[in-house]
């Protein structure tokens, strides 16, 4: 039955090796890389069913027990993050089936999507923290190969800063891992966990968690963002959908992982700095959405706003803060998703994303326009659509913590976020057409498929929160008791 | 699921059917199949309606999600019941007026009454709402679907500016508004605004309760336009005429009165929010009935005289809200008697603005204009109309036979009674409301009198007017008759309506803890008060001043600072916004990896190191290390060398032999660790390295010497010194940290374990084998990405 | 020794860095080869050098060193291996389509 | 007289000595699992030897002489590596469970067989197909 | 004799089996024996008995170890001593061997003797330039080492 | 006994390799850096097996033929690099 | 003295053999004028220093633990034969790069050659100006 957990990491791994040997194929390759997508969801989903009904399932990966073997942990929170991970990939890949020129097709933009998405379950799933490493860098190699590919100068001026950067934090991931097993001889979370907690989490091992944070925070541009806007905006948009769905959201997850599970003692000390990053990183992140007036430029900045005020939850740490920022969490993986598509389907239409050059596209595109539009309030929390009831969640915990100044700037950055994405939703879709159909570069209309599903996701988490709450309940309990976790891994059944 | 559930329901389900039967029923004009909505719903609301006794309140409850404390629980009083025929009633009207009024043939009527539908429904579920976050999701709903109808000519820059600004607007009232309903779920525990008033000093004890109140109200005042949120609702006139009739007379704008009356029970006790909302609403009235004698534009003189009516029904609610405070208990009645004024009021208004709306929207369709300037003596083409507009008009300007008169003079007593039982300078209030009166007459008269009377300049309009299709003027002649009625028979409202209202509003107010069996009596007579006097006086003073209008006026409008004009201010602030947030952003965003690897080495050793000595955790002890070779220390300094050579080296071949060599050292430490397969590994590894670095090498410019600034150097140095010193204090301590065994002993069974004599190649391949699978993917992904960077260019190299 | 090793490393991480905030593309990526040299380095001293045999069961020594940070390292090169070359051919890509190896070339119009 | 200086030294050597490379470098993968060594090393040495013919000779030279995809057989490695966790699968046991026997085997005498030679065998294919897709590919350009 | 070398060493591996010894030594017993057999049995060959190639290398080697350090001392004295006396130069030399395996066979040899490396080969003229440390050595021993070594390689491939 | 003499060769290995660094950062040509390298490829080999003696242990001893693998490869590339400008050349025509 | 001992005598002797005569080289690599002259002194050292110090480690142990290391065997063989290679590849590109003979040297028929033959392009191409 454990074995279930590896799946989601090997589908996509398998299918993209096989990708490899059927370069020119691309219709086939297609068909290959949406079927094992598809197979990974569904397995994802009956992993999600069987966790809830079951228990949190550990796979001791060639059988070596924790911690001397890499185990892989499916509890809720990362099982759910796996589904959606799966699935955000499939509706870029749908986007990009059409939109991709044949070029980045043939040279292996599929196998490396795949390889992105099983780093980033893996990711989620490990239990082990220098796997979780090797994880990110599975990903983030790929990343670096989707930014870059294609090679026009913005991409390699940009693929070149955003390699370098995360190169170093790789690095850095690696010395704080070192300094960790000098402290605690061991590297399974779950026994750092319980030896971390023997200690009281002391001096060193909240400096060690710094480093962590300093890493997870460039990851998930928390605070440390500033490589972000850049890269984001290089790739082509189905690339730039699934980084802005996907890559940060790992580093927001590892954030959250880390300081519920391992380095929760000190508050105090580390919660306070993720407030105030969390703070400052929506602050900053809403001057660089307002200050914009290129699409990716200001989706970019807008994937920073909603880590801040993700991380602002996590920072908070109650039951109910931390339920929000993991329901906010999946809404944003949508949600970013959704913007990001249809906004990528624009820049597709007219072949340049400066607002200030195109009008009035809602004539002939006004299903774009509207699933758009849904985008731009899903992302300002505009209810009943899932965003709402993230911010709520998060909020009421934040307040009921008495944490009212912060509250605030997580609220007035929202208005940014609608200042700026309503921005790009009226010049592009409102004003004068300027343009007549048949003389879009592209027509644009890859985006409608994927966009409606993630709409009808969106909307649909929003009616029916109360039901995701269920399983975001369940997540949320294993990070406010992190023995759930310990006891799963070691098969102590608690009493 | 209730009827009210369903009720609240059918418009949004329209929203979804009229798109759809649009391109089947093109023949009939698509208001007719939205008027069946708000018909329908109001004669479903008019059921709960008698005129003797009031309704019943109904509570009906749906979980939505129950987690957060979120049911979509709906609540069915006189107040809500007063607006929710407010609105499917004026909106029964305005869709009729609007079938006249929009032509099928050149707008998309689909979008059109799809908003429009989805706004009632939106403002039918804000005013039913329980919950007050079910309240909040209507309420924003509100705006989003305001945006578009305001945009619904989305081509007209004019119209997306006006949409934008309200959307802004309305939606930071909205967030501040959320907040407070949040502080208020967390102090009370519950989001049922009932439940919440029965708690009472529970939630006005907690912390956050006056804040709460102060962002709540920012919600209520954003949306009913209050000074200085006004400004988005002239340039909402850009949307079509019915539904600025409906937004702006009806609906939009007293959702915030509906939200401060909905709350008082909550707030009313409280100073800050009686003396807020007063002092907002009688500068709101001042400033609204002022600029409107500015306006040419009926339909902006129009929208000023909305901020100033709204002013004056906020103030009244103030006022009435004293009653609440046990400091003014003694004077209960008189402030009971404000909020009395305040609901009779705000219905007149919805009375009399809509129908002024949808005559402006006459005069418009008939003469092509609403500059006032072009306009004058159609009466006579126009006579129905005229009197229409005049009906509207009068009770505006608060004189008899109008339902006007009775609330404008309850409103004087109001404000006097204010003056006389509270501190000294509020005498100036009513001072402020009687010259704002005097204004308001003007510009009535200025709407009648410069549109329909004086010279007819047949060169300026577009086409001859004549009155319009009866089916046109139906709407605005039921409401010019209601505001008739409401003067003579004000008995409709009281009892139903009022009396149930302001004893829900201010529950533990002394008149009725006093007075239980109190009942509202209004009457259009109080004989000879001061009010009336003060009428009179008002009346004199403002014929002599339309008459010298055109003496006084430019002057006047002279005098005022241009600067502190608050339209200006916003567009300024926008713009002032993304200046600064484009000179914020570029200080910092320079697109320098340089830069940010600083800004994040420099984080990084600040967090770090203040944690490790803030603590006091740093360890120096070397009492546990292995004896040091002097050819180990060699080494160890040739390394150092190495590095340092490339510190200066400006040869890039030297700088990466340099590396090379250091490369090398470090395999000869594995030997000396006694690690050969890292030996053996990183051997290769820095050949091939190396080899790769000058395969790339050949391409790459000649090296300068640096030609940085000092500083630059300088600051980078300290960076590379604390960075260096950072991780070797960590090093150290981490090194001297003995708490817990490692796991390693477990791994010199792999012999038996795994079969294997080379541990670390057993932890490889087996114990940690899948390390080495996904990193072999790295590799793999590394290949494959360098061979498409080198094979796969951009076609248009000069991009 | 391990002190020794742990302030060799030390420098190493000064002089990577140094080098790293170097605006010389070709300074930066050696920076970044001897960051993770550092890395190393720092990793195996810090978890006890020379505490016995090599970790070869042939060696029949009482003791052996602890192979983990040794297999860790063996991961980290092999990585840092394929990022080195993945971050030297995009240098070179670059400067053959941007004319430039000077990170302060590549800022980009900041801000557009 | 016009001479013509050629290469004949270092190619004959190279020739000699690829062989006493490769021979090392399948010794080094095999005998991983008892002394150090392993699919890493095993791959690099092999690639080290390649790139050495490369350098003796040129492009074409060696590609004609051994004409594989190494992009292929980089995948093929990794697919190798992930199939033996695969087979694990299939028997029910946890993923990447390695096994391991000893045969009694003429000419090797007791030899040990283990899943996880198969599995650094993929590691061994994988290295040596990346390693020399980078070099070729970087060599191949042409500005 | 590639066919020699494969039987001797089909010899050896039966050998082991037989003994059911998997060792150097067990290997090098059974290569003597089978070289010895071999060697009784030379004239059922159509060529010449390869042991006799393996004295020629021998000879070879030796000749080689014995130049080895003959100049290693010469080069060595030039080292040590206080000041360099050396007068050293680039000089062309011929040769009499042709096959690639030959000469470079000659070069190795030629390069690991102290005092000359060669530095351009032109196969096909036969010419070979030499970097010499010292032009006497060159015209008094090197040439003369030169010569020798392409009589005993010749001995060992023709 | 063995011991000693074994630091003591260290020690003379390690004042070679020093030399021999010393004409890598001196130079002047880079053909005497190439060469100065492949040295100390060649005295790295020595210092291994002196270590291997030291240590009594045969694990380092595939680190000798690797170093000299890879310092004869390092050298021809160099030179090689040196000579036409690439490393990995193309087919002459000639 | 008993067997042990002589072959750690015999170890000792070609150990410190191996590491004086790698010594000499260096001493050769910095006293030496020019590359080519060096060039000799690195051949050598690679060749007897550092052949004898390898034997040396064979024989240790082959005779202290009983194993015959073929890698061992191999280096000696692959040093042997890669060390003359080097030697010559370097310096004959130096020649072909340019680098100059020190003024002792009395002879140069190899550039004579060169003045008096046209040599083609692509045998003298500079890749980048002399550096350092
Ligand atoms: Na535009
Ligand atoms: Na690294």
């Amino acid at each position: 039955m454990s074995n279930l957990l590896i799946y989601p990491i090997i589908i996509p791994l398998l299918a993209a090796m096989v990708l490899v040997f059927f370069r020119d194929r691309i219709k086939l390759q297609q068909w290959i890389s949406a079927l094992s997508l598809l197979a990974t969801i569904g397995i994802s989903i009956y992993i999600i069913h069987y966790v809830s009904t079951e228990q949190i399932l550990v796979l001791e990966l060639g059988g070596w027990a924790a911690p001397y073997g890499i185990v892989l942990v499916g509890d809720m929170l990362a099982v759910i993050l796996t589904a959606v991970a799966s699935f955000v990939t499939l509706m870029c890949l749908l986007y990009g089936f059409q939109s991709i020129e044949t070029g980045h097709k043939k040279h292996f933009i599929y196998p490396m999507i795949l390889i992105l998405l099983s780093g980033v379950n893996g990711s989620f799933l490990t239990g082990d923290i220098f796997n979780l490493f090797v994880c990110f860098e599975v990903m983030l190699i790929a990343s670096y190969v989707l930014i870059a590919l294609g090679g026009k100068k913005i991409q390699l001026r940009e693929s070149i800063k955003y390699v370098l950067i995360n190169v170093i934090a790789s690095t850095l991931f690696v010395i704080a891992t070192a300094y960790l097993y000098a402290a605690t001889g061991t590297l399974n979370l779950a026994h750092l966990s319980e030896r971390i907690a023997e200690t009281g989490q002391d001096g060193l091992l909240t400096a060690i968690s710094f480093i962590y944070l300093t890493v997870f925070g460039l990851k998930s541009g928390l605070l440390l963002f500033f490589w972000l806007p850049g890269s984001y905006s290089a790739p082509p948009p189905p690339i730039a959908a699934l980084f802005a769905a996907l890559l940060t959201k790992v580093g927001v997850y590892t954030v959250l992982r880390t300081f519920t599970l391992l380095f929760y003692h000190k508050p105090e000390i580390t919660h306070t700095i993720i407030l105030w990053m969390a703070a400052i990183t929506m602050i900053l992140g809403a001057l660089g959405a307002v200050s914009h007036w290129e699409i990716k430029k200001i989706l970019s900045y807008n994937v920073i706003i909603s880590v801040g005020f993700i991380l602002f939850g996590v920072a908070v740490g109650t039951e109910q803060a931390l339920s929000g920022s993991f329901f906010y969490l999946i809404h944003d993986m949508l949600s970013k998703a959704l913007i990001f598509i249809t906004g990528g389907a624009i820049i597709n239409i007219f072949g340049t994303d400066k607002l200030k050059e195109f009008s009035g596209l809602i004539l002939f595109r006004p299903l774009l326009g509207w699933l758009f539009f849904i985008g731009v309030l899903a992302l300002a929390g505009v209810p009943p659509l899932s965003g709402f009831v993230g911010k709520v969640m998060i909020l009421q915990g934040a307040l009921s913590a008495g944490e009212l100044a912060v509250s605030i700037i997580g609220l007035v950055t929202s208005l940014m976020v609608l200042y700026s994405v309503l921005k790009i939703f009226i010049h592009s879709f409102w004003g004068e057409t300027l343009m007549s159909e048949g003389q879009e570069y592209s027509t644009g209309k890859h985006a409608l498929l994927p966009g409606t599903i993630l709409v009808v996701c969106i909307a649909a988490m929003g009616l029916g929160a109360e039901w995701v709450n269920t399983y975001v309940a369940q997540a949320t309990e294993v990070m406010v008791n992190p023995n759930l976790y310990i006891e799963a891994v070691f098969k102590q059944i608690s009493p | 699921m209730s009827t009210l559930h369903l009720a609240i329901l059918l418009p949004f389900v329209f929203v979804v059917i009229i798109p759809l039967l649009y391109k089947y029923t093109r023949a009939i004009h698509t208001g007719w199949i939205a008027l069946l909505v708000p018909v329908t719903l109001f004669v479903y609301f008019i059921q709960f309606f008698s005129i003797n006794k009031p309704i019943e309140p109904i509570t009906v409850s749906v979980p939505w999600i129950p987690s957060i404390g979120i049911n979509f629980s709906l609540y069915l009083d006189s107040l809500s019941l007063l607006f929710a025929l407010l609105i499917t009633g004026i909106g029964s009207l305005v869709v009729l007026y609007s079938i006249f009024y929009l032509s099928k043939d050149r707008e998309r009527l689909n979008l059109f009454y799809a908003y429009l539908m989805l706004f009632m429904g939106a403002m039918l579920g804000s005013v039913l709402a329980d919950n007050l976050l079910v309240l909040y999701s209507f309420w924003e709903l509100t705006s989003v679907s305001s945006f578009l109808l305001i945009a619904y000519w989305y081509q007209r820059k004019r119209s997306r500016y006006g949409a934008q600004k309200s959307m802004y607007i309305t939606m930071t009232g909205g967030f501040s508004m959320l907040l407070g309903f949040i502080i208020l779920y967390v102090a009370s525990g519950t989001l049922s605004i009932r439940e919440i008033i029965a708690m009472g000093d529970v939630v006005s004890s907690h912390p956050l309760f006056i804040p709460a109140m102060f962002f709540i109200l920012l919600g209520a005042f954003t949306k009913s336009a209050q000074f200085p949120f006004h400004i988005w609702l002239p340039d909402a006139m850009e949307a079509p005429t019915p539904i600025s009739a409906y937004l702006h007379s009806a609906t939009m704008v007293k959702a915030g009165v509906y939200l401060v009356a909905r709350l008082t029970p909550i707030f009313g006790a409280q100073l800050e929010w009686s003396w807020t909302i007063i002092i907002v609403g009688i500068v709101t009235l001042f400033m609204g009935s002022f600029n409107a004698l500015k306006q040419y534009d009926l339909k902006a003189l129009l929208a000023f005289s909305t901020i100033s009516q709204l002013g004056l029904i906020m103030s009244l609610l103030g006022i009435g809200s004293l009653a609440l405070n046990p400091n003014y208990a003694p004077y209960s009645e008189y402030f009971i008697g404000a909020l009395v004024a305040g609901i009779l009021h705000l219905i007149n208004h919805s009375v009399f603005k809509g129908s002024l709306f949808m005559m402006v929207g006459i005069l418009d369709h008939e003469t092509g204009t609403r500059d006032i300037r072009k306009l004058g003596g159609i009466m006579h083409l126009m006579p129905i109309s005229f009197t229409l507009t005049m009906i509207g008009a009068f009770s505006m300007a608060g004189l008899p036979p109008f339902g006007g008169f009775i609330s404008k003079e309850m409103f004087f007593t109001g404000v006097l009674d204010l003056a006389s039982h509270s501190n000294g300078w509020a005498v100036i209030i009513p001072i402020v409301a009687w010259i704002a009166s005097i204004f308001t007459f003007i510009y009535c008269m200025i709407l009648i009198f410069k549109s329909f009377t004086g010279t007819y300049h047949a060169d300026l309009l577009e086409r001859t007017p004549h009155e319009p299709p009866f089916g046109m003027l139906a709407s605005p002649a039921i409401l010019a008759i209601l505001a008739i009625a409401l003067f003579f028979f004000p008995g409709l409202v009281d009892t139903s309506i009022l009396e149930p209202t302001v004893k829900g509003m201010a529950p533990s107010a002394q008149l009725f803890i006093d007075e239980p069996n109190w009942h509202v009596h209004i009457s259009a007579w109080h004989g000879p008060t001061l009010e009336l006097f003060m009428t009179i006086a008002l009346i004199l003073i403002g014929v002599f001043l339309y008459l010298k209008i055109e003496k006084w006026k430019g002057p006047l409008f002279e005098l005022l600072p241009k600067r502190l004009n608050l339209f200006t201010l916003y567009d300024k602030a926008l713009v002032g916004m993304e200046k600064a947030s484009t000179k914020i952003t570029k200080t910092y965003m320079t697109g320098s990896t340089t830069h940010y690897l600083a800004y994040i080495f420099t984080f990084f050793i600040l967090v770090v190191l203040i944690t490790l000595f803030g603590t006091g955790s740093f360890i120096f002890d070397t009492s546990q290390d292995s004896p040091l070779e002097w050819y180990e220390l060699m080494l160890g300094i040739a390394t150092v060398i190495a590095a340092v050579f490339v510190l200066f080296s400006t040869s890039r071949l030297l700088s990466i032999i340099s590396v090379g060599v250091i490369g090398f050292t470090v395999s000869l430490f594995f030997v000396i660790f006694r690690a050969p397969d890292l030996a053996l590994t990183q051997l290769v590894v820095e050949t091939i390295s190396t080899a790769l670095f000058l395969l790339c090498f050949y391409f790459l410019p000649k090296m300068k010497a640096s030609v940085e600034s000092i500083k630059f150097k300088l600051t980078n140095a300290i960076i590379s010194i604390c960075v260096g010193v950072t991780l070797t204090l960590m090093g150290l301590t981490a090194y001297g940290y003995r708490v817990f065994d490692p796991i390693a002993e477990y791994f010199s069974n792999s012999y038996k374990l795994a079969g294997a004599n080379n541990i670390v190649n057993s932890i490889l391949v087996d114990f940690r084998a899948f390390d080495t699978m996904l990193e072999i993917v790295v590799l793999f992904s590394a290949g494959v990405g360098i061979y498409t960077f080198i094979k796969l260019r951009y076609a248009g190299r000069n991009e | 020794m391990e002190t020794f090793m742990i302030i060799i490393s030390g420098i190493l991480y000064t002089i990577a860095t140094y080098l790293i905030l170097n605006k010389n593309f070709l300074r930066i990526v050696l920076g970044v080869t001897l960051f993770s040299h550092a890395t190393h380095i720092m990793l195996i001293s810090i978890n006890g050098l020379k505490r016995g045999a090599a970790p070869l069961l042939g060696e029949n020594a009482e003791a052996y060193t602890d192979p983990i940070p040794q297999a860790l390292i063996l991961t980290s090169i092999v990585i840092s291996f394929a990022l080195t070359a993945l971050l030297l051919v995009l240098g070179y890509r670059t400067y053959i389509e941007l004319g430039t190896d000077n990170m302060k070339k590549l800022r980009g119009e900041s801000h557009e | 007289m016009n001479l013509k200086f050629t290469d004949v030294y270092l190619q004959t050597a190279t020739k000699i000595l690829v062989f006493i490379i490769m021979t090392f470098s399948i010794y080094v993968l095999f005998a991983g699992h008892h002394n150090p060594g392993g699919g890493f090393i095993g791959g690099l040495i092999t690639a080290s030897a390649l790139v050495l013919l490369y350098v003796a000779f040129d492009l074409q030279t060696v590609r004609e002489v051994i004409p594989v995809d190494f992009k292929k057989l980089a995948a093929a490695g990794v697919l190798i590596a992930v199939l033996t966790g695969v087979g694990s699968l299939v028997l029910g046991v946890p993923f990447l469970s390695q096994t391991f026997n000893y045969f009694d085997l003429p000419f090797l005498g007791k030899t040990e067989l283990a899943t996880a030679l198969i599995f650094d065998l993929g590691v061994y294919m994988c290295v040596v197909g990346t390693t020399l897709t980078i070099i070729t590919s970087i060599s191949e350009d042409d500005i | 004799m590639t066919t020699q070398i494969l039987i001797n060493l089909l010899i050896a591996i039966t050998w082991m089996l037989l003994n059911e010894e998997w060792d150097v030594v067990s290997f090098g017993a059974g290569y003597f024996i089978g070289f010895a057999i071999i060697a009784s049995m030379r004239r059922f060959f159509p060529v010449p008995f390869y042991g006799r190639k393996m004295i020629a290398v021998i000879k070879l080697f030796l000749l080689f170890v014995v130049e080895l350090f003959k100049s290693s001392v010469v080069v060595l004295k030039e080292v040590i001593r206080p000041t360099l006396k050396i007068k050293p130069g680039i000089f062309r030399s011929e040769t009499i061997l042709d096959s690639d395996f030959e000469i470079t066979l000659l070069v190795t040899l030629l390069t690991l003797t102290p005092g000359s490396v060669v530095m351009e080969i032109d196969p096909k003229a036969k010419v070979m330039f030499i970097h010499a440390m010292d032009v006497d050595d060159f015209h008094n021993n090197i040439q003369r080492t030169k010569s020798r070594f392409e009589k005993a390689i010749i001995e060992v491939m023709r | 006994m063995l011991d000693k003499v074994m630091l003591f060769a260290m020690f003379l290995l390690t004042v070679s390799l020093l030399l021999t660094l010393y004409r890598i950062i001196k130079g002047p040509t880079v053909h005497d850096r190439i060469l100065a390298l492949d040295s100390i490829g060649y005295i790295v080999i020595g210092i291994v097996a002196v270590l291997s003696i030291q240590l009594d242990s045969h694990a380092y001893l595939e680190t000798i033929l690797l170093i000299g693998i890879l310092a004869f490869l390092s050298t021809i590339a160099l030179s090689r690099y040196m000579e036409r400008g690439v490393v990995i050349g193309r087919k002459r025509n000639d | 003295m008993d067997g042990s001992a002589m072959i750690e005598w015999i170890v000792i002797i070609l150990v410190l053999i191996g590491t004086s005569m790698s010594l000499l080289s260096s001493f050769g690599m910095l006293r030496l004028p020019d590359v080519y002259n060096r060039a000799h002194a690195t051949t050598k050292s690679a060749t007897l220093g550092i052949l004898s110090i390898l034997l040396g480690a064979f024989i240790y142990f082959l005779f202290t633990h009983g194993v015959s290391s073929i890698r061992l065997l191999l280096g000696i063989v692959f040093v042997f034969f890669t060390a003359p290679v080097a030697g010559h590849l370097i310096i004959r590109s130096a020649h072909r790069y340019g680098s100059p003979l020190s003024p002792i040297s009395v002879q140069d028929d190899l550039q004579k050659l060169l003045d008096e033959q046209a040599i083609e392009d692509d045998e003298k191409v500079r890749p980048i100006e002399a550096e350092s």
